[in-house]
């Protein structure tokens, strides 16, 4: 028997494997197809202060291995998140659920994070300041070291919970947001949200998305997050969650590997739901065919 | 909504650019209402495509597709004997709950093949619907002597009068209606709406991502909030789009 | 009969595909096939001051939708591309041929530049700021606008022919490179080069690439390549060349639409050496289906 | 060099995990020498797969391969009637001039296939190579009776000894050998080298880019300066390598 289990922040999942924010809503679209408490844990829909409709539609378009989106963190809003979604995910998975937290002022962040912190079915609150889809917020925070540490020392400050921050690809030197964040208190990092990416359609001559640009997804960007989660976890002491374009057991032991503790399957949920159940499944044969007895033992 | 391996025993030109697909190997657990779309997994392409149910019964899934982009042309090219793998059973479907004594279905070219599934529940639960079919031209015809066969009392509509009645399906309605079933392109839909005041439910079209909920890649703006085409529709009552 | 002829920096070309440098060596391999005059031009193989053997092997690995190269810039020193391999191109191309210039401080680009310039071949040069598989040089000057302005400078100063520079995607706001090289004095603007990225072999733990990390081409960076150009193009008012991904007629017609007045096609020779004929030959059908009488209307 | 779609007429294991895939569709002009490559476009795989030529007669290209990694594992899972595009005639090929009147082929395990076309090539020459064949488990020989069938004297070596000579094929070589041509694991060749001071040819391997000398992927250093595998190699006369 190989041991599929990690720890992260302190807690223990009986398996590395995380849908990812914005792939997996609350969870219960998927517990309708396999039963979701075999999952590691997973990081719900993107939360605000407000509710927010998002970007218009199109809001997705193909590329060559992945997609891009501008969804535009469409949410109900944290009140109504706290009293109307975590009830019914709760009914479908009782394990400790991450709770992923987006806004456009440090206030935002603050709020929401407050709020989530009380929440016991809550283990860990993901800090989104990568959102590539928003304006004015998002991305912006993410992109500069001073600006990635005041939210996380601002959202450490109202909570217990280990606080991990997602970061995102579009930096010259993601490194220095790594360390920023890590010296601001973060307990961990995930890493990468998607690459700011467009595609025009051919017939109107314009672009396919409405909000122009989107995020890419998908196989296509795994080389290039692998290689930012190796240098991030070569640079920093905290625990690192890798994700980007993971679609099989082989890419989950691939971003372990690269130094990750645990990984974040999203696009792959999408185009097949039970995506995380068959990688779940096939984890232990694939330890096997490498002679992997505990996935601990690849840090 | 099920993932499944279906197997392709058809696959045939209708008219210009549009084709129909058949595949075998639906299950009976696997029951697909009218409205319903499924995604198909189509070779060298990331993205599912969403398409409408023409029909779907025993155990034969019925599909007709226009040939637009890269992917519905490799769709177009596939041979019986090759398998897709196909996510079935997806959106909400049409309420027959709600037909009345003489609902009408009005299709628009390519929206019209999930009327035919529609029209044969219908006429199974007693119901005999008129069915307006619109296309721009005579040779785009598709399926007319189809519903026909049914028993349903069909009308064509062409845009250049080659064939059938002249004009716009908005113009052919009967007086008599009690609700209406639609698929088409959306100024066909909006006309549709401006053109009769009894029930009516739209079926929509949108980009999508997953086809069943998770990323939130289609949602719009309704008078009840914020919907999500491939989930809460694609089927939706005039009055939640506010039309 | 549609028109496929482009403007580049006050050369005419018969068409806007050229062949990027380091997947199309000086050409000759691929006369073989094809008479490369098709061609509108192309960026022979990286050229620096002294002769350079490049990275240890493996220099190469798949990925999805593309592949990781690390050569590291290998080529025979501009005084023997000058002597030898100029000769050879010459006999198997008779259009101005772009020369693409690396280096390791603005000196090595000075050097080669100011040696190329007196080549009678060669229509432009291609600096290279952005390759990311040489240490202590190539991607450096080109995450910095005040080294690309430095080095574009300083290249300008010793050539009459336009220059090119070759920016690259590993950055937080490519837009601010591509202002700082315009303001310089660039004539033109190249992107994107590759994007830095890495794969793991699962059964030795280690990276593939004997370099560690390796620069991602293919149709999988296409969407952010046509982001880039986007931007840039709307920013700056020198003509831009839009490379990443390209492999078909309407990637050209795409890339275009986003504002590049040419394109190149890289890693797409290595899989089909006739990867370029064929786009070519295949250019004015698709030109027709989307209603486009000339190349230049998209602008 | 030249890119062409073959099809595919048979694909059988030979030993646990190394197969034979013969090509139907070489026209006469890709005349194709021992020792030269092919790429394979494997379906849903970016680059080529580089793989050694076993026999290129009457149109038909024999291909002998392990099933490593992913497209080869696809590439195994292929059947007659489905088409590869194939780049053939990669890279130099071995030198026959040199052979002189004693030459002996040394193959090891997935290495051996080239030397099955050499072999062939010099018994038409009129030259009959001994041949060597290494492998690590008797359950692992393939082609011994295919070598013996064209004529060459056949020595099969393994290392556990339950078939054949036990050892290493550096303990075998004859002592009158004339030159040697070879094709396995680097530790073999670089044995061979040290066993004998005759001339010898040796095919390396190295992962490639394009596999026709663009793209640089597989340079190595060499007496000679730098040169790519796939285009001034994959064989090299012993001398240029310095070994």
């Amino acid at each position: 028997m190989v041991n599929t289990s990690v720890d992260l922040c302190g807690i223990r999942l009986d398996n590395p494997v995380i849908p990812a924010s914005g792939t997996f809503g609350y969870g219960y679209e998927f517990a309708e197809h396999y039963d979701i408490n075999i999952l590691g844990t997973f990081s719900f829909k993107g939360t605000t202060p407000e509710p927010r409709f998002g970007n218009p539609t199109p809001r997705i378009a193909e590329c060559p291995g992945g997609m891009l989106n501008a969804v535009g963190l469409q949410n109900p809003g944290v009140e109504r998140v706290i009293s109307e979604e975590l009830p019914k995910l709760r009914r479908v998975f009782h394990k400790p659920v991450m709770a992923n937290i987006s806004g456009f002022s440090v206030e935002d962040y603050v709020t929401s994070a407050a709020r989530l912190d009380k929440e016991d079915c809550v283990g860990w609150l993901e800090i989104n300041i990568s959102c590539p889809n928003v304006h004015g917020g998002g991305m912006s925070f993410g992109t500069d070291p001073g600006t990635a540490a005041e939210v996380t020392r601002a959202v450490k400050a109202v909570t217990r919970k280990p606080v991990i921050v997602k970061l995102t690809p579009n930096v010259t030197d993601i490194v220095s947001i790594a360390r920023a964040c890590e010296e601001a208190g973060a307990d961990g990092l995930s890493l990468i949200n998607t690459l700011l990416g467009m595609r025009i359609d051919l017939k109107t001559r314009r672009p396919l998305l409405a909000n122009t640009t989107g995020g890419l997804s998908g196989p296509a960007v795994f080389p290039i997050a692998l290689r930012m989660v190796w240098q991030v976890s070569h640079a920093v002491g905290i625990p690192v969650i890798g994700l980007g374009g993971i679609c099989s057991a082989r890419d989950v032991l691939e971003m372990m590997m690269a130094g990750a503790v645990a990984v974040e399957v999203g696009t792959a949920n999408l185009i097949s739901p039970t995506a995380c159940r068959d990688i779940i499944l096939d984890l232990p044969r694939v330890m096997k065919e490498y002679g992997i007895e505990s996935l601990e033992e690849l840090k | 909504m099920t993932q499944t391996i279906l197997t392709i025993t058809d696959n045939r030109l209708l008219a210009p650019g549009v084709f129909r697909m058949r595949l075998a190997g639906l299950t009976p657990e696997e029951e697909i209402r009218p409205g319903q779309f499924v995604q198909l997994q189509i070779p060298g392409h990331f993205l599912r495509r969403p398409i409408s149910v023409c029909d779907a019964e025993y155990g034969v899934l019925t599909l007709i597709y226009k040939a637009v982009g890269e992917g519905t042309r490799i769709l177009a090219g596939m041979r019986p004997g090759e398998t897709l793998d196909v996510l079935a059973g997806l959106g909400n479907g049409y309420d027959l709950s709600r037909a009345g004594a003489a609902p009408v279905l009005v299709g628009g070219g390519v929206g019209i093949p999930p009327l035919y599934y529609l029209a044969k529940k219908l006429l199974r639960a007693g119901v005999t619907p008129r069915v307006l079919l619109g296309f721009n031209r005579s040779d785009e015809i598709f399926y007319e002597d189809e519903f026909a066969a049914l028993g349903a009392a069909v009308t064509v509509v062409t845009l250049d009068g080659n064939a059938g009645e002249k004009g716009f399906v908005t113009e052919h309605l009967p007086a008599d209606l009690t609700c209406f079933y639609a698929c088409g392109p959306l100024p066909m839909l909006k006309a549709l709406c401006r053109a009769t005041d009894v029930p009516g439910q739209l079926s929509l079209e949108e980009r999508m991502g997953c086809g069943f909920g998770a990323c939130m890649g289609c949602s719009i703006q309704t008078a009840e909030g914020p919907k999500r085409v491939c989930k809460e529709g694609p089927v939706f009552e005039r009055e939640v789009l506010g039309w």
